[in-house]
């Protein structure tokens, strides 16, 4: 099992039968393949969909119906579809129940950065500050260390946030991380992955959760 | 009194300096044929108002290649490297707004209001320079509405009084900029008569539109969904 | 002719082809019948219609189909509905080119007051406040003068306000008076009436203008 | 997962003090059935907030005549003079809010805003007690959102997920209302299957819906128009 697996696999754990779940572009749309058995959830897309569905078979693609990547997907029976701005009513208006995003860094008060580099790359926050600040719950999904291996998960975010105080939980493939009121708390390791290979990785202080476990994917 | 127009006029229309909002998101339900027509056109120093800007080749990133927008106000640039490019060589001007203030501040511009509280982006640097407003002990940042001067969108459908009907995830933001801009041209895939579409099922009613232009397809497109 | 006829009568005068009217409760609503022949209006209602038509026949009303007034009407083709909040961005987006509403004062600085007698009536504003700030152009259509001959056009109103400074045109059964920066201009009388009893019946001067005329209805 | 319900099982929902959102404009797409069993259950000292105090026999009017709102926020009260008469007693409280204000505090209650400035009401009485902002040199009103306990409103037609239907102008604040309340329970003229609906004709979607209960209807209804 490759990384983002390990990540998207543990991440679909967290869902609860009947929630509103919206997947970040990029790793965390991956999530949809692992869906726990017996659990029912609907993803939100905020380009303008709730219901939406797997990816279509090739040539059977509708260029009218995309996720919020663009990519091609399909909407299920129940779905429906809506403007912009009521799309962002349903995620800022409490109702949604768990974004997962994508982070370059998260730090210990649970602030996020993940829509720009200055000076390098500068993508935009899309709908990804909205997403932060409306979801109940936010799961950060992202490899432990940037390519370069330095550190993501900090003291103190280095980056623009894209939102304060935040974050929930961060899942890698080497950990799972709740973020509480006193500080980062270990919860899970990776498969194979130990409590030092984790702290060697992460510049935060982490407390050891006394239930910590290897994760069950 | 028909509102069937045609590209010509609409373009009359948009001249050096001319703020546009075109809609769609990633180039989905976005009206490639007005955004051609610009491209063609080479009107110069554009303010165009959108989702994002699209790709090289395709939706309002079409106009960043040709050097035609001189501010974007959009939420993402990450699919087009040259908006990034122009941006960093500060050839164009950006501004980044998140997505759901972007359609708010829209809505707002459409709506008569003087702007709107949102808790998005409290505590970034999205907040600079904004008034920030403490409402039952919660804070928030002021927005402020958005208009242009013209309106480019794109629908599924409309009546040849301007009503419409958009389709799927290509409605986006095509209904609120039909709202706030002093003149809206619609692309629509189908035209047709006066009572053919259900009131019930009017998105966007004919009073906000001003012309409409029927969309150059390809004849057949696939539209396998529901 | 009734007062209430030259009233609605002179008022669909002010319609213009392709103009969005919306027409308030009572004796405005009677305007929708006197719009000249050859002029094209739509008629918006502010709970979520536009494209009103006529009443329908005894016997025929739709319970879903109604007027802000809760009165049976109909849709023509082409007509739309939405909810509320749609209905009022129609009208304080700038789309909507008339309102005719009724008035219990209005002053020489475009005051409207409609909406309550404190100690005595409080019906509520419901969407005049709405309608009279949002419209490109407000007409008061009422009486000259109160059921016991007191007047109400003012040098300034003293009830509670609708809105301020908003009004341009009233129309009364006995004169057409414009709304300028200067006060009122009487421009036309109602049919026999003279410049003396318009000034009698008003408590605020008029300016008479040098075009004055009998009303052609 | 059908949101099918029961009426008792909504009227559990409903205590003495609630704050109710209902449904409708003059009693037209008002859910009688929910109102009568309020009526019924003799629930007190209700804050209700709807467009308007209804008739004594239709509508929340009923609510005022059996004089169980504590306090009503409406925008319209003169159809019902019963409220006029609790009101002027000092029996119940009426907050009167203009009717586009209150469609908007609603729907910034619904998509979490901290609020909307509006130019309405400037220079009124309305403006008595709130924040008036400039904007580009004109004056707007802050008005706070507004939310409830519990929204009842009414449909024309639901799937069994709760992806409702409004019909003409029985439309009105219903759909605000699906989305401004903890819990929303919706009074269905039919209910269809899942499916049964095209994802593009859903005027709200299901996430927003907890109960559904069909209404109890005259068995026929004119149902002349569009």
């Amino acid at each position: 099992m490759n990384s983002r697996e390990i990540i998207a696999r543990r991440v679909g754990q967290e869902f609860k039968n009947g929630n509103l779940v919206n997947l970040g572009i990029g790793m965390p749309t991956m999530v949809a393949n692992y869906v726990p058995e017996g659990v029912e959830v609907t993803f939100q897309s905020e380009n303008g969909i709730i219901g939406m569905g797997p990816v279509p078979p090739k040539g059977q693609e509708d260029s009218d119906i995309s996720n919020a990547g663009g990519q091609p997907v399909t909407i299920l029976p129940g779905g429906a579809y809506f403007d912009s701005c009521f799309s962002f009513m349903v995620i800022r208006g409490g109702r949604l129940d768990i974004t997962v995003l994508g982070g370059l860094q998260v730090d210990e008060k649970g602030n996020l950065a993940n829509w720009m580099v200055p000076g390098k790359i500068v993508p935009g926050m899309g709908g990804a500050m909205d997403l932060t600040v409306g979801a109940k719950k936010v799961i950060i999904a992202m490899e432990h260390c940037a390519k370069d291996g330095s550190p993501k998960i900090l003291k103190k975010c280095t980056l623009p946030l894209t939102a304060k105080e935040e974050v929930d939980l961060i899942v890698t493939e080497k950990a799972v991380i709740e973020v509480t009121k006193d500080g980062f708390l270990l919860k899970e390791l990776g498969p194979g992955v130990t409590i030092e290979e984790v702290k060697k990785a992460t510049e935060a202080e982490l407390i050891v959760s006394p239930e910590l476990k290897e994760m069950e994917i | 009194m028909s509102k069937i127009s045609d590209l010509k006029t609409v373009m009359d229309r948009i001249v050096d300096g001319s703020v546009i909002m075109i809609g769609g998101f990633l180039a989905v339900g976005t009206p490639e044929g007005f955004v051609d027509a610009i491209v063609e056109k080479g009107t110069r120093d554009l303010t165009v108002i959108g989702n994002d800007t699209g790709f090289l080749d395709k939706g309002i990133g079409k106009l960043v290649v040709s050097k035609q927008i001189k501010k974007a106000i959009v939420s993402h640039v990450g699919t087009n490297a040259e908006t990034g490019r122009q941006m960093n060589a500060k050839e164009m001007e950006v501004e980044l707004v998140p997505q759901g203030t972007l359609a708010e501040r829209i809505r707002a511009g459409g709506g008569g209001l003087g702007g709107i509280l949102t808790p998005t982006g409290v505590g970034t640097i999205v907040e600079e320079g904004k008034q920030k407003i403490t409402v039952n002990g919660k804070e928030y940042l002021l927005e402020l509405p958005l208009r242009a001067e013209i309106a480019l969108i794109k629908a599924y459908k409309a009546d040849k009084k301007g009503n419409l009907v958009f389709r799927a995830t290509s409605r986006n933001f095509n209904p609120l900029m039909a709202m706030a801009a002093d003149y809206v041209a619609v692309e629509a895939e189908n035209i047709v008569e006066i009572g053919e579409i259900d009131p019930d099922e009017v998105m966007m009613p004919g009073v906000f539109v001003d012309a409409i232009v029927p969309a150059k397809q390809p004849a057949i497109e696939v539209k396998g969904g529901a």
